[in-house]
């Protein structure tokens, strides 16, 4: 049986100087980035963990913790990424790139697992949306916290896309529940895609589904005030839903689960943020 | 009624007439909701009245809804609609009735397939 | 080839040159013993023939001179304590939570009493009285005649305890009883009610393991001090009547003890054999040569210390200075009870049930 | 010092720790005034976040200086001698406690570490453990730490003893304990002491006596008692058994909502019988499950016992609490990946915006797992924050691949190497539907198929499969004799949902057939139906049946049964009269220690209109022997055989394979992977009435099933023939990819 003392990382415990250190940490780091930059995501996941290991808590050893969920995710070890950036902003609560880790989170959920007809350009959105909703908390925890972030825009843009497949999501559960004759969910669910997506697409289709489900269940009067905001009058008493946009998509799209939504954003994601790093920068140099 | 059998369906609230009969005019929303209990249909749009609704369609086809509206004027009922017995036929019963019946069918399936959820014989009080 | 260190290795032993003594067993008998299980099983000695019992139900009594078997009968119960001897009777304590008393001279049994729980303690008698334990902490006082129930005391037990009752003492009109809590307590031998109360050893430490302040051994009275031991660590002589504390001292047994030598005689929970003034406490010597062998309670006969290991040695120590002059062995199961002295024999009962004894040839 | 307004804020002393994590612990901030309070309060911040060993607040001119010793982080952390406790799981809640490498060092977590060891060693029943630690401080403030741990023996349970015990013998009572005494069992565990384990078999054993009638039935004491040398542990449990006691009446007060004679027909206490607690625990748990099932799913059912001590008789009261009725909001579905919400959400018996009914979801729960392309459902309900009275329910459904390539690899000597491949996919493009294209190609058979299921043609699950094959073959069908055979047909069939668990099966198909015969080398049995028949056939049929599935799964059912028994009839019209009728059963029941017996029973039948030449076309007769039928034979070669030596087949076949089904200790059991030891009993014959008990051949072995993730359901059986007769065809191992379903 093995019992020769387990031997530790190669560890020289000679005393050594915080410049020496942090040369040394910075070459290691320089190791690991050029992997990244050259999409070798296994071997640079392990030398930012060598890194963060043997040089715990250094500026340097941040910085690589950052680039090793950006690696992650690309790699898509979403659960891995998704845990790494937890640990990051519960450990670093200030630290500068917070928006960038929060920005990371919503891309991990954003391509999770990519799905077999979205490998045929249709983004169906007839299937499994939860990590789709929790992309949507992400992007907007991160437009919330960081209104000036330089990832703004581009969540937006995604946020948007988000919405509005999971508006046509709860639609098609609303379709669903008219044809089955449970009328009361139907509207119920309709109620719910108004009022927590407003602006999507699926709202307008909602609120037709609404007005059939109460015809038939013989609620008359909801059924009056849905066809009323339909036309555009606001109701007494309720605010003008903003309906977004009227038009649906084609019959074969639909029934691939697509829908015609803005087309799917480019997928490759932005790469750490290289300028405000050291890296580039020569170890020695005095810290910013 | 058919031979093909259709999944039941039920909506809305259970509406029981032993309830009904405890509103009185002027109970807070509070009072109302602990009687009658959350109105599942209200209507989204008029913040002002609350619709009870049940509604329940048999699998053998034939189906039954009530409808009970009660109106507030700041916060307290003010006017009830649909409270008393539309007619003779007692339109909460069916309910209650079909709901029973329709138990004890679905009980006795159940049985022969998979028994009622087995549980561990919990210490007498305890919630399931 | 794991390396890793074992935890109280059992001291091996070394052989002795020139014994200063060669024992002699006279002769043996075997009765019943209690296997692997613990038990508070032991000899007997009387004037009149030494009574012994076993976890098989049987219970003999042998004569002292040759080991003949005078009686033997079977009580169909599980004996765990006793025999001890009270005027005529003979008392031991069963597992199926009974005391049975037996006719001293054919061992027909007399009575059967009832207890709460295990009488692992071994039952005593005095004056018409019967003192019995039950192992939930209750202390039964019974009519020596039929065995009714005349008071019982009651004391809640830690949630971990040793297994195994120290003996109830008679000393005067009181009895005096170590608890599992660590107190020793004497209660009035016609009424049961308490009289004093003295903690030998106070519970201590945070795991229930650190807290175990059992007294397991058998209490000893001296000529004017009364001498109890506890696993809890300590060894205290007491006034047998007022309970007050002569002296302390810091060694933890779970042994009974002896006197001899003007000592008093312990072995300790970790195999080390101590002697100690009886005056004063102060350790004359202690002898470690005999590290984590499981030793039996200490005797002194013919002016030696003995004490038995768990392989079945005998160990013959010094009594100036505790080094070992000789070693016997009777079979190879562990010695557990304490061997007693009659006359000019020493009687060792072992797990097993093999009762030797044991004599001194005069030293040359 | 005197308080002052704050210019600066400086740190000194900070190694690792960047001056902005220093700051955000800080409640100070450049302008506060620091007095005695504020720079408590900051001391107490700085000390809570944990990062230092030693804060100072000392002021140099207006600027605070905080002076900071940072705790050393841990460069080496190791811990052996753990053999018993730990592994991976120690080693990871040390990580989440802080002590891993790369952490910050903090001395009182080391004792509280060592405390927990100890803990946990004494709880698994190992009570002679010694543990020390050792920190070596290293350069540039590290430290590295060592655990050493010596387990000694393990403390064993010598005797547990029940004393008091009149009414049932002390052996009978310790089978309700799960703690045992050490027996020779060499790996035994359970004669570790556990203290939940020990209170667990307490309440097991007074409830054994409650079960039993002895309603005051209490254990007084118990004690447990380590021998000197801490190896050995004594339990003693002391029992007062009390009264027997009958039960006088049953009584259900309280808002019962249902009428009370309907719920007393769920009681089983009855009157004079003997009290039981299991019993009147049983009765209570029905009334919840049927309040429950009318959406009061918070009722609580208590069986409050009222005791008439002389007469010793409890009348029990079923109080009834239904608590508030409740309503499902949402469904919610998760880790379905591509399946369509809605195929999940039509298979729901429980619908949203209604009264909640916990029997609905589970039998839910349970059609969600015969989806052929689901492995496991598991549900969650939860109350909706701020409301009293609403739930949502959310399924988590865990994928099986639901794409199988299914091919046979098999080898007979007259049909050569036989492959038959097919593309199954049970959930194409996420709807549910049920795609498959079969080919099936050997020397002596070519057979195309396509078919295409959709379970839900209607709401209602009305299915309607629609299929199309063409089946042409050489010489000879498999085995039996000599003629080809091209048979082109289309049939769609229909399955109407009757019940819950009851569907009526309809349908038509029409056939287009012709015969070959060679004048050697065919049979005089075909020879014969083709000199009555002719060669070209067309026939029309009406398909028809009923079918009752109460199986908990489709793959690797462990509860419940499956009866089909369906008719082909050819309609008048036809070139050829004949019907062919098979009734197929599957039942599972669980037996105890996690087995299960399962019965496959096959009994099908093919037969004419009576009267005049049989007009039972050869190609449909049926066979029996391989894998799915009886397994020890092979493929197909029992039954009669026709002049030329080949098996004919026969116009009955009764088969039966009985398993008995072993629970195996890993994890994909009665998942993904299932074996048995089976015992098969069948036989083919020429004509019904041909029917002869010990024709029957059987055979007994073993067989493992797998679910592979890309090629369906795989069957291996060994087995040994029992009474096969001389000319029989034998074979031991059998293997199939794939089966249908």
């Amino acid at each position: 049986c093995s019992n020769e003392k387990k031997k530790g990382p190669a560890f020289d415990t000679s005393e050594k100087s915080e410049a020496q250190l942090k040369a040394e940490a910075a070459a290691l780091y320089r190791l690991a980035r050029k992997d990244l930059d050259s999409s070798q995501w296994q071997s640079a996941i392990a030398y930012y963990e060598d890194l963060s290991k043997r040089y715990p808590f250094t500026e340097i050893a941040t910085q690589g913790e950052i680039e090793r969920i950006y690696a992650l995710y690309r790699n898509s070890d979403s659960d891995r990424a998704l845990s790494a950036a937890d640990k990051f902003m519960r450990e670093h609560p200030r630290n500068g790139h917070i928006d960038y880790v929060l920005y990371l989170k919503g891309l991990t959920e954003f391509y999770r697992d990519p799905s077999f007809s979205s490998m045929l350009g249709v983004q169906s959105y007839l299937g499994d949306v939860s990590a789709d909703s929790r992309a949507f908390d992400n992007f907007s925890m991160l437009i919330q916290r960081f209104p000036d972030s330089r990832y703004r825009s581009d969540a937006r843009e995604r946020m948007v896309y988000l919405r509005n497949k999971i508006a046509l999501h709860e639609v098609g559960v609303v379709r669903f529940y008219v044809k089955r004759g449970a009328y009361i969910a139907a509207a119920k669910r309709a109620e719910q895609v108004i009022a927590q997506y407003p602006g999507a697409p699926a709202t307008f289709e909602a609120l037709e589904l609404m007005e059939s489900a109460y015809r038939r269940a013989g609620l008359n009067e909801q059924a009056d005030d849905a066809a009323r905001l339909l036309a555009g009058q606001p109701n007494p008493g309720a605010a003008v839903l903003d309906l977004g946009g009227t038009e649906k998509a084609p019959w074969w799209k639909r029934l691939l689960g697509g829908s015609d939504n803005a087309d799917v954003p480019d997928s490759t994601a932005v790469p750490p943020p290289e300028g405000t790093t050291p890296a580039a920068a020569d170890p020695a140099a005095p810290q910013p | 009624c058919q031979i093909l059998y259709r999944l039941p369906t039920r909506q809305g609230n259970v509406i029981d007439q032993r309830d009904l009969n405890k509103l009185q005019i002027g109970m807070t929303r509070e009072q109302v909701k602990f009687v009658m209990g959350t109105p599942v249909a209200a209507n989204p749009f008029r913040d002002e009245r609350w619709d009870y609704f049940g509604y329940y369609k048999s699998p053998r086809g034939q189906s039954t809804s009530r409808t009970v509206s009660l109106y507030f004027a700041d916060n307290k009922l003010s006017r009830m609609e649909g409270v008393q017995q539309a007619s003779t036929e007692d339109l909460s019963a069916p309910d209650m009735q079909a709901i029973q019946t329709d138990f004890k069918k679905e009980a006795n399936d159940s049985r022969t397939a998979a028994p009622p959820v087995d549980r561990q014989t919990p210490i007498p009080g305890g919630t399931p | 080839c794991s390396d890793k260190k074992k935890v109280r290795e059992p001291t091996p032993l070394a052989d002795i040159s020139n014994p200063a003594v060669r024992p002699h067993t006279v002769w043996t008998a075997s009765t019943g013993g209690s296997g692997k299980y613990y038990s508070e099983l032991r000899a007997g000695v009387e004037i009149d023939a030494i009574y012994t019992a076993g976890l098989d139900g049987r219970v003999a009594a042998y004569s002292l001179d040759k080991g003949k078997r005078l009686w033997s009968v079977n009580t169909k119960s599980r004996v765990a304590a006793g025999p001890s001897v009270s005027n005529d009777l003979v008392l031991v304590g069963t597992l199926d939570a009974e005391v049975i008393a037996l006719k001293r001279t054919d061992g027909s049994e007399v009575w059967r009493a009832k207890l709460s729980s295990e009488a692992l303690g071994p039952p005593v008698g005095e004056g018409g009285i019967v003192v019995a334990r039950s192992i939930d902490g209750r202390v039964f006082g019974l009519d020596a005649s039929n065995g009714q129930r005349l008071w019982n005391f009651d004391r809640s037990v830690p949630e971990l305890v040793l297994r195994g009752i120290s003996k109830p003492l008679i000393s005067g009109t009181s009895v005096i009883v170590g608890m599992e809590n660590g107190r020793a307590i004497a209660l009035g031998l016609t009424d049961g009610e308490p009289r004093w109360e003295q903690a030998i050893s106070v519970p201590a430490g945070r795991t229930v393991l650190d807290r175990l302040v059992d007294i397991d051994g058998d209490m000893i009275e001296g000529d004017d001090c009364l001498y109890v031991a506890s696993f809890g660590g300590e060894v205290v002589c007491l006034s047998p009547t007022s309970g007050e504390v002569g002296w302390r001292r810091g060694v933890k047994s779970y042994n009974s003890l002896a006197l001899g030598g003007g000592k008093v005689l312990v072995s300790d929970e970790s195999g080390v054999v101590w002697a100690l003034d009886q005056t004063s406490g102060a350790a004359a010597w202690k002898q470690e040569g005999l590290l984590y062998r499981r030793l039996s309670p200490p005797a002194y006969f013919g002016g030696y210390v003995v004490v038995g290991d768990f392989e079945g040695y005998l160990h013959w120590l010094d009594p100036s200075d505790g080094k070992i002059v000789a070693r016997t062995r009777v079979g190879s199961d562990p010695i557990i009870t304490q061997p007693m002295v009659g006359g000019d024999l020493l009687y060792v009962l072992n797990r097993d049930g093999k009762l030797a004894a044991i004599s001194l040839p005069q030293k040359k | 010092f005197t308080p002052f307004t704050i210019k600066d804020i400086k740190a000194q002393g900070l190694q690792r720790l960047e001056i902005g994590t220093v700051l955000t612990y800080l409640p100070l901030a450049v302008g506060d005034q620091l007095n005695e309070q504020t720079s408590r309060a900051a001391m107490r911040a700085l000390y809570g976040s944990g990062l230092f060993d030693d804060v100072r607040l000392e002021r140099d001119g207006d600027t605070l200086m905080i002076v900071v010793k940072e705790r050393p982080a841990i460069s080496g952390f190791k811990i052996e001698g753990n053999d018993k406790i730990g592994g991976d799981e120690l080693k990871k809640s040390l990580a989440d406690a802080g002590m891993a490498e790369g952490e910050l060092f903090k001395r009182d977590l080391l004792s509280e570490v060592q405390q927990e060891l100890q803990r946990q060693y004494f709880a698994n029943g190992y009570y002679d453990v010694q543990i020390d630690t050792e920190v070596k401080q290293e350069p540039n403030n590290r430290v590295n730490i060592e655990i050493q741990v010596t387990e000694g023996k393990a403390t064993k349970i010598k005797e547990i003893n029940i004393v008091g015990n009149q009414a049932f013998s002390k052996d009978e009572l310790l089978k309700a304990f799960q703690l045992k005494k050490t027996n020779w069992m060499p790996f035994q565990k359970t004669d570790k002491y556990s203290k939940q384990q020990l209170g667990g078999d307490l309440e097991a054993l007074s409830s054994y006596y409650q079960d039993r009638g002895y309603l005051k039935a209490n254990i007084s004491s118990v004690q447990v008692q380590l021998s000197p040398d801490k190896r050995d542990l004594y339990i003693t449990a002391n029992i007062e058994e009390g009264q027997v006691y009958t039960i006088k009446s049953n009584r259900i007060s309280g808002d019962t909502i249902l009428q009370t004679d309907f719920l007393e027909r769920l009681l089983s206490t009855k009157s004079g019988e003997i009290f039981s607690r299991k019993l009147a625990t049983e009765s209570a748990d029905r009334i919840e499950a049927a309040l429950s099932d009318i959406g009061y799913a918070f009722a609580e059912v208590t069986p409050l016992p009222e005791v008439d001590e002389e007469k010793r008789e409890v009348a029990l009261n079923y109080v009834v609490r239904p608590g508030k009725r409740t309503y499902v909001r949402r469904i919610n579905f998760a880790g379905h990946g591509d399946t369509h919400d809605e195929t999940l959400r039509r298979e729901m018996r429980q619908l949203e915006a209604a009264p909640f009914s916990k029997s609905a979801v589970e039998r839910s729960r349970v059609r969600l797992t015969r989806l052929p392309f689901v492995e496991e459902a598991e549900v969650d309900t939860q109350p909706v924050p701020g409301t009293d009275d609403l739930v949502d329910v959310s399924f988590k459904v865990k994928e099986r691949a639901p794409g199988s390539v299914q091919f046979g690899v098999g080898y007979s000597g007259s049909a050569g190497f036989l492959v038959s491949g097919s593309l199954t996919h049970t959930n194409f493009l996420g709807t549910g539907n049920r795609v498959s294209f079969e080919v099936n190609n050997s020397q002596i058979s070519r057979v195309f198929n396509v078919s295409w299921t959709d379970p839900y043609f209607t709401n209602d699950g009305i299915s309607q499969t629609a299929s199309v094959f063409y089946r042409k073959s050489e010489s000879v069908i498999r085995y039996s004799s000599g003629f080809n055979s091209n048979i082109v047909g289309f049939n769609l069939t229909y399955g109407i949902p009757l019940s819950e668990y009851t569907s009526l099966r309809a349908g038509f198909g029409i056939e287009e057939t012709s015969l070959e015969a060679y004048s050697s080398g065919t049979s005089d049995e075909v020879l014969q139906f083709m000199r009555d028949n002719g060669s070209r056939f067309s026939t029309y049929q009406f398909r028809t049946g009923i079918a009752r599935d109460t199986r908990n799964k489709t793959f690797f059912a462990t509860r419940g049964s499956l009866n089909q028994f369906f008719v082909d009839a050819s309609l008048p019209g036809s070139d050829l009269g004949f019907y062919s009728a098979t009734y197929r059963s599957e039942l599972y029941v669980p037996l105890p220690f996690k087995f299960i017996f399962s019965a496959n029973t096959n009994i099908g039948m093919v037969d004419d209109y009576g009267g005049g030449p049989s007009e039972v076309p050869p190609y449909e007769y049926l066979f029996a022997g391989g894998p799915r039928t009886v397994r020890g034979y092979n493929d197909g070669r029992l039954g009669p055989r026709d002049s030329l030596g080949f098996a004919l087949g026969g116009q009955l076949r009764t088969t039966m394979q009985n398993e008995l089904i072993i629970p195996l200790p890993i994890e994909s059991d009665q998942k993904s992977t299932r074996m048995s030891l089976f015992y098969d009993i069948g036989q083919v014959y020429l004509r019904p009435s041909d029917f002869d008990v010990n024709e029957l051949r059987t055979a007994a072995g073993v067989g493992f099933q797998w679910f592979t993730p890309f090629l369906g359901l795989l069957q291996m059986s060994y087995a040994f023939p029992l009474n096969d007769k001389p000319g029989d065809n034998t074979r031991g191992f059998q293997i199939t990819f794939g089966s249908g379903f």
